[in-house]
């Protein structure tokens, strides 16, 4: 049919063919840049590309009253270079391709300077083409599987080597684990996450055999086969841990499951990359206790700047138990960041403000300062904390430093050589090896 | 397709319907290249995208109706030919990518070079030829549904019962797509798409290009299926949705007429997805959930089941609706909004927008004895217990 | 066992020692029934005496769990699907009136013709003219010219009736299985009916089912009473209605 | 490299220090010091003070290590003063064990990690071996078996003489098997004692410790160990079968507790009932709302909230389902697929609402005590939660059936579904039964929403992930007959349970929905099918 149909485009009547061959040249030639009209506006637009509906809603409605919480403090401080701040709110619907399609209608009908948005991979991963083309900055809350470095995109989230090996390296020595069940939702995520750590343990010395991998589809709620599986694999008398990067909704059923066979964090401790204060607001944690996450941020860390946040957080809520979490740090930096550069470059144009952000730091909510990296990723300490009764997470370790993020992983054959950097080589997959960009080369 | 077939399908408002979509087809593309971006008639790019994507679903819905309107099947897992259509559509696109991958593969897509694969998967072969795969486009949700149908239809499965099993086909499909191991990208789907036979698919030309292309598509689509309900095998169909049994007895195969058409719209359903991948620039399992055959069947029902110009009116109508309310300060609401439109079209326009104005029309030009009676039996292919007067 | 070759050969329609059971519920019970060409049968019986079950079995729809259903004295019926049994001639009308509704009623009958009926021959079909005068007669044979376009749905339930003799009739075929074909019908279509059946058979074997006994009586044809599933008594309608057994049942034990 | 060095030094010492401890009690410090270091905060002083006064023979060594475990331990950094705060809620000092009145402000609860929780575990074992309650011995059995600490084998000895609850008896003898078994100047023959012990226990711990035994064993006991190992694995094996039919049963019974409503609004009332796991959401919610009103009002009815909850849930989502009856469903009777449109448009209207009403993330439904945990039945486990789950379904199933025999509306509902327009010149009020039996469908869904509650989200998605399966349980079963239900769910339930090993979760689960398929085409009508000419009128 397809081949009919652009068969019949070049067989049509003279004048359509020439209006056709016009229109496709029109159309590369009006394909150039397009930078957003925002002079005239006494605003700043921001755009919100949060999920408010559908399954992706559980996570992101937050983030998106994140954003409007940081907007509104901006603005009590006078807004960014003598404007106002304006949040334009969309509702992607979990639906990957309205990412897409929302993303546009911020970029050119609303003619936001910068968006803020997206949890899954696979919403960035939609929504980057449009980015791309449109030229505008999207900055990325959320932990996730890395092998990415985009000149619009800014990753504020962890990179794998920010959480999942911080994480395992905490367990060898402090739990001294032998052992090592794998489990995750099957998607990118947990995939490229589970590959790298399947790697590094190796690289440990740690046996094919002693390592167990699990995937198990979105929503999966009926954990009993695996969860005694995982007993069984504990029982071979070394000591086992459970790497977890079970996606957001499968994790109470899970937690509930292990808390009823009686797994506890002394016999087979699990170590999650998803759960954070928010997930486990659902939860009766007793049974959970001593159960492990690795974050960049936790609420239960004591420091002014975070104690601050979360009061004017649920101030502004008006929420006196509204929890904070990992990916509203994420975005608290990287809102701090944007304004930091725009107040630089004195402009919202987005050329500016991309080469503007590498470079620039933000305190983080942990005593720290953040460091926008030349690959697009962030500085940021790692914190492992231990699930406590009252559904907080108490911190049993952290990282002596800030941790900056790899946009590739050294542990995957396909990146091992590749980096990042917008600053000197202007290039997200630079091969050190063969000192070219665009990959490994042919 | 013999001409015959062709003319005799053309009635006033199906000539309407190809008038209005090849004039937006050629307007809309104009518009965007040749009016200056001030200008109040200057169509934006993301609206062309957007339009184009209401065009691919009113694709859909035009198979779906062809089934459902006309032959009294209703598939709950019509998304799953439509995904299957667009991820041949978005092999040959990733295909395209060639080594300007992030790793630089020349081969592998870059989901397969993170993952380890060594080499290709033998059922990605071929299509880095455009031909290929667009006969794959064709072939592939047609054999599902043949395959399908052949089984379904000839064990006589009907009603909710063949519902729920289409349901069943696509959700199995949609884990099986998540997978990671299965080939095809997993959760992520296939995306960053660069071009389509030597064009930029980001170029604004190549985009009012491919919307030209669905709105010929459209227009195939509907001539192809006007044919078919005007034809003496349209009279088999409706015969087959209002008394099965009877038509068998007398003497006409069902489950050839039920399989033929549903193979054909299943092919059509591909074609949309097709059309719809490089416009909307990613394809990921989500495609194959059940919710979105549903919303698709709902689309036809609003706009006028058994009504082609309904089906594809629908389509537009409840995805503008869409766009529309998950913007703004609505966008929390939307899905009020969504729910009660839906609610109150089954209730208050049971024949759905097209239908509803069609029966108004009769009666208003004639004394209509016969229009509300008939109508009210053209209802259901499916008729449960009627309810006590 | 050889006067029962020539009978099942000789037969138009041939049933011998059928059973069915629904869930252990016996419908049909070792009935056996010959219906010779060109003859007309009246069949009566009271309620689930196994009528209908009997016309499904010998139209494809049910399966008999044993015993023989001849056609035309060599095809076995127990064999093939409603489609090809249809095909070879065996036309049906249902007890309910079934028609297509939202058709008219000229594309009723244009659908009943034993034409092309595969899927390429009536997706390219034409109409011809021979096509046309066929259902022009059948139209003038059911009384319903002037209906010609109208909606099927919208038609009396009389006319329905009618209607759907007319698709038998456009059908062609050898054998006519007409299942209550004057219920809810008036004295005057009553009659017109008989009448009509009565010139059908003219050219086409019937089998007739019915409950009203001034219709069956009008009809003047041999008389088959069915009683949970077999054969109670055979003969002309005088014969069968003096038969004590037939008495008890209609009445009642 | 330096901080791991470093890092091993410290376990090096700490190791010391703990073996120096439980070895020489009497070098140990003042019992005062040793209590003292649980105020600096850090884990190794924490480690170092468990072993300390563990080891102290102090009569409060046992009362703090247990504070410690229950988080009721706290101390005070500045003056270094350690308290135990009782399960009366009385404080006492815990160097002294003096009365205290108050906290002091700045006194935080001592913090554990998983290493030190385990130090606890060991270290309470020693101190309660001896202990007067039985359930505490029990305990300190098995977390020596585990730990097999080599220094409490004169403990587990006197107490094995002087246990006579037989259960606890044999659980001493196994943890004393276990110190033998690691003991390195065991005999032979001990060893294989021990090892016939271990393996007449014949579990995953067993299993456990025997593979932990090392190759360095002599010749004859690791034979001996070997073919234990290799016996359990067998005996496990064959319970792992039962296990899965178990895992089947529970999830059948989670299927069909899903799917019991709407084999009633689908199956009996023909209305294809997509709102239907809206109607479950809202049963979880009202759970929700009950325990966040005994959470606050009434702590002490926290064990009954479910009892509590269920005929709220039933009133709640039955009360909902008779309004959608009134108006929605009864407009579109005798057209099944439009209802279809409908309630599909109302489950997203419904989703909606409890997300603006209640949020849209996860809310917290807890376990009543008699619902957590589990019990071990040979060596399979069975969680309390599933169990009631399982009783409870089958008990909703039971009534269900009962009602629809027995009583008048039963009857009522039966024969309006049969013949409506015989039913309706018999004098029942169709309109009513309608909207009750609409109401009763969803009721149940209530009721499944209170059991799902338990093991699964409480979010606003809650509905949508069992929507599809439960459409396809009574598909499978066959629509119309609730026995199909039942059957079906627990045909696919055990079927999934025992594919997932083989196949894994998600392949398993597409293997189940292709066996659907592949089954309706066998049997177009489901598992139990209504024969016969009714079928098609």
């Amino acid at each position: 049919m397809l081949t009919q149909l652009t068969h019949a485009i070049t067989t049509m009547t003279r004048r359509r063919a020439l209006a056709a061959t016009a229109g496709l040249v029109l159309g590369l030639a009006a394909s150039s840049p397009f930078s957003p009209a925002l002079a005239a506006d006494d605003t700043i637009k921001v755009g919100i590309l949060h999920s408010l509906s559908g399954t992706m809603a559980i996570s992101e409605t937050t983030l998106k009253d994140t954003i409007l919480f940081l907007i509104d403090e901006q603005n009590k401080k006078g807004g960014v270079l003598g404007k106002k701040l304006e949040a334009v709110v969309v509702d992607p619907a979990s639906n990957w391709p309205l990412f897409a399609e929302k993303a546009r209608e911020l970029i050119t009908k609303d003619k936001v300077a910068v968006v803020f948005g997206c949890w899954t991979s696979v919403s960035r991963k939609s929504v980057l083409p449009v980015f791309k083309e449109l030229n505008n900055i999207l900055f990325y809350p959320v932990q996730y599987e890395g092998e990415e470095s985009e000149r619009n995109v800014f990753y504020t989230g962890a990179a794998p080597n920010q959480q999942a090996i911080p994480a395992v390296d905490y367990l060898m020595k402090e739990e001294k684990v032998k052992r090592w069940v794998l489990a995750g939702t099957d998607y990118v995520y947990p995939r490229t996450t589970n590959k790298i750590l399947e790697a590094y343990l190796k690289s440990k010395g740690v046996a094919q055999d002693d390592i167990m991998i699990n995937y198990t589809p979105f929503g999966h709620s009926d954990w009993q086969t695996i969860v005694a599986d995982i007993k069984k694999f504990g029982s071979a008398g070394k000591k086992t841990a459970v790497v977890s990067t079970i996606n957001g909704d499968a994790n109470v059923p899970f937690y509930k499951e292990l808390g009823n066979q009686g797994i506890k964090a002394t016999d087979i401790p699990v170590v999650a990359f998803s759960v954070g204060e928010e997930e486990l607001a659902g939860l009766d944690t007793k049974p959970l206790v001593g159960h492990l996450a690795a974050w960049n941020y936790f609420e239960s860390i004591k420091t002014p700047a975070n104690e601050k946040f979360i009061k004017e957080w649920q101030a502004y809520t008006k929420n006196p138990k509204r929890t904070t979490n990992d990916p509203m740090e994420a975005h608290y930096i990287g809102f701090n960041m944007w304004v930091k550069a725009v107040e630089k470059v004195k402009s919202t144009d987005p050329d500016k403000v991309i080469d503007a952000l590498p470079g620039i730091e933000a305190p983080n909510l942990t005593g720290g300062v953040s460091k926008m990296l030349p690959n697009h990723h962030i500085t940021k300490p790692v914190f492992i904390g231990e699930i406590k009764a009252d559904g907080q997470f108490d911190v049993v370790w952290k990282t002596p430093g800030l941790v900056p993020g790899d946009a590739w992983s050294k542990e995957l054959e396909g990146s091992k050589d590749l980096i990042g950097d917008w600053v000197g080589k202007k290039c997200g997959n630079w091969n050190t090896k063969t000192n070219k960009c665009g990959g490994q080369g042919s | 397709m013999t001409p015959h077939i062709l003319t005799r399908s053309l009635d006033r408002a199906a000539a309407t319907f190809i008038l209005v979509v090849a004039t937006l087809g050629v307007l809309i593309p104009l518009s965007n290249l040749l009016l200056p971006q001030g200008s109040a008639l200057h169509v934006p790019t993301y609206l062309v995208a957007l339009w184009g994507k209401y065009v691919c679903y009113a694709i859909l819905a035009l198979s779906i109706d062809l089934i459902w309107g006309y032959c009294g099947i209703l598939s709950l897992g019509h998304g799953a030919f439509f995904a299957l259509g667009g991820y041949a559509m978005g092999m040959y696109l990733m295909r395209q990518i060639g080594s300007r991958g992030v790793y630089g593969n020349p081969v592998l897509p870059d989901f397969m070079v993170f993952l380890n694969w060594s080499k290709l998967p033998w059922y990605w072969y071929g299509f880095d030829h455009f031909a290929f795969a667009a006969l794959m486009v064709l072939l592939v949700p047609g054999l599902l549904a043949f395959c399908f149908g052949w089984l379904a239809f000839r064990s006589r499965v009907t009603g909710v019962y063949l519902s729920i099993i289409t349901q069943a086909m696509t959700y199995a499909l949609l884990l099986a797509f998540f997978r990671n191991d299965f080939g095809f990208g997993g959760n992520n789907g296939l995306t960053d798409f660069k071009d389509i036979l030597g064009f930029n698919v980001q170029a604004e030309g190549t985009r009012c290009a491919l919307f030209l292309l669905s709105c010929l598509a459209l227009i195939i689509a509907f001539m192809m299926c006007r044919a078919v309900v005007s034809s003496k095998l349209g009279k088999v169909l409706i015969a087959v949705r209002d008394a099965e049994s009877r038509t068998r007895f007398l003497g006409y195969r069902v489950e050839s007429y039920k399989l033929f058409v549903f193979t054909l719209s299943a092919c059509m359903a591909g074609v949309a997805g097709a059309l719809y991948v490089p416009q909307v620039g990613i394809i990921n399992p989500s495609e194959f959930a059940p919710g979105n055959s549903i919303e698709a069947v709902i689309w036809v029902a609003v706009g006028g089941r058994g009504t082609l110009v309904g089906a594809a009116l629908g389509a537009v109508v409840v995805n503008y609706a869409k766009t529309f309310f998950t913007s703004g300060p609505l966008a929390p609401y939307w899905l009020f909004m969504l729910g009660a439109l839906f609610i109150l079209v089954t209730l208050l326009l049971p024949k759905g927008i097209v239908g509803t104005f069609n029966s108004w029309r009769e009666n208003q030009r004639s004394t209509g004895i016969a229009a509300d009676e008939a109508s009210a039996a053209r209802e259901d292919g499916v008729r449960a217990p009627k309810m006590a007067e | 066992m050889n006067v029962m070759d020539t009978r099942a050969t000789s037969a138009m329609l041939y049933l011998d020692g059928v059973h069915v059971s629904f869930d252990g519920f016996h419908a049909i019970n070792n009935l056996s029934l010959t219906l010779a060409p060109g003859e007309m049968r009246a069949i009566i019986g009271p309620n689930g005496a196994g009528k209908t079950t009997m016309m499904d079995i010998i139209t494809g729809k049910t399966r008999p769990d044993q015993g023989t259903v001849l056609f035309d004295g060599t095809v076995d019926l127990t064999r093939l699907d409603e489609t090809r049994i249809a095909e070879l001639g065996i036309g049906r009308k249902f007890q309910k009136p079934t028609v297509f509704e939202s058709q008219t009623v000229q594309d009723n009958l244009l659908l009943a013709l034993n034409v092309d009926h595969s899927v390429r021959g009536t997706l390219f079909w034409r109409g011809s003219k021979a096509e046309s005068e066929r259902i022009d007669k059948v139209l003038e044979t059911i009384r319903l010219t002037d209906a010609r376009n109208r909606l099927a749905g919208s038609l009396s339930h009389g006319q329905k009736q009618w209607l759907e003799i007319g698709m038998l009739l456009a059908q062609d075929p050898k054998v006519l299985l007409v299942d209550e074909p004057v219920a809810g019908m008036t004295d005057v279509e009553t009659h017109l009916t008989a009448e009509l059946l009565k010139q059908i058979n003219k050219n086409h074997t019937i089998m007739v089912v019915e409950h009203d006994m001034t219709f069956v009586r009008e009809l003047g044809v041999k008389v088959t009473c069915l009683h949970e599933g077999s054969v109670l008594a055979e003969g002309s309608i005088d014969q069968v209605s003096s038969n004590e057994r037939v008495v008890e049942v209609y009445l009642g034990r | 490299m330096f901080a791991n060095c470093l890092d091993r030094l410290r376990a090096l010492l700490l190791s010391v220090l703990l073996l120096s401890c439980f070895a020489l009690p009497a070098l140990a410090g003042p019992f005062e010091d040793s209590v003292a270091k649980f105020a600096n905060d850090e884990f190794s002083d924490t480690e170092a003070a468990i072993g300390e006064v563990a080891s102290s023979g102090n009569p409060l060594a046992s009362p703090i290590i247990s504070a410690l475990q229950d988080g009721r331990l706290s101390a005070d950094p500045d003056s270094k003063k350690v308290f135990i705060t009782k399960t009366d809620g009385s404080i006492i000092d815990a160097a002294t064990g003096a009365a205290v009145d108050k906290l002091p402000d700045n006194a935080a609860a001592v913090r554990l990690n998983n290493r030190l929780r385990r130090t606890v575990e060991a270290a309470l074992g020693g101190l309660t071996l001896l202990s007067p309650d039985p359930a505490k011995r029990l305990a300190a059995a098995q977390s020596v078996f585990k730990s097999h600490e080599e220094s409490l084998l004169p403990t587990v000895d006197n107490a094995l003489a002087k246990e006579t609850v037989k259960s606890i008896k044999q659980a001493f003898a196994e943890a004393r098997a276990a110190i033998i078994l690691f003991k390195s100047d065991a005999t032979d023959s001990d060893k294989l004692d021990a090892i016939a012990v271990v393996k007449s226990r014949g579990d995953q711990e067993a299993l456990a410790l025997l593979s932990d035994l090392g190759t360095d064993q002599p010749p004859l006991v690791a034979k001996a160990a070997a073919s234990a190992i290799s016996s359990i694995q067998s005996n496990l094996a064959m319970w792992s079968m039962v296990q899965n039919a178990w895992y089947g049963l529970s999830l059948g019974s989670v299927l069909l507790l899903a799917a019991i409503g709407l084999a009633i609004t689908f199956g009996v009332m023909g209305v294809i009932n997509m709102a239907h796991g809206e109607m479950v959401m809202l049963g979880a919610y009202t759970t929700f709302v009950v325990q966040e009103v005994i959470r606050a009002r009434y702590p002490g009815l926290f064990d009954y909230s479910l009892l509590i909850a269920v005929p709220l849930a039933f009133v709640v989502a039955g009360a909902v389902g008779v309004v959608i009856e009134r108006t929605i469903i009864r407009f579109l009777y005798g057209r099944p697929l439009e209802t279809l449109l409908a309630t599909w448009g109302l489950s997203l209207v419904l989703q909606q609402a409890v997300r603006t009403l209640f949020g849209p993330t996860n809310r917290e439904v807890g376990n009543p005590s008699w619902m957590s945990g589990a019990f071990d039945l040979g060596q399979i486990t069975i969680t309390y939660n599933r169990l009631w789950i399982l009783c409870f379904t089958l008990a909703v199933f039971a009534i269900l059936l009962a009602m629809l025999r027995y009583t008048a509306l039963g009857l009522e509902m039966r024969a309006v579904t049969q013949n409506r327009r015989m039913a309706a010149s018999m004098g029942i009020a169709t309109s009513r039964v309608d909207a009750l039996t609409f109401g009763l469908g969803s009721g149940i869904a209530g009721i499944a929403g209170v059991a799902l509650s338990q093991i699964d989200n409480v979010s606003p998605n809650l509905g949508q992930s069992y929507i599809i399966d439960s459409f396809m349980v009574v598909v499978f079963g066959g629509v119309g007959n609730l026995w199909g239900t039942l059957v079906g769910a627990f045909t696919l339930g055990i079927a999934n349970k025992f594919l997932e090993p083989v196949a894994g979760a998600v392949l398993g689960k597409i293997a189940i929905l292709v066996l659907i398929i592949l089954f309706i085409q066998k049997r177009p009508r489901g598992l139990f099918a209504l024969k016969g000419r009714a079928v098609e009128a």
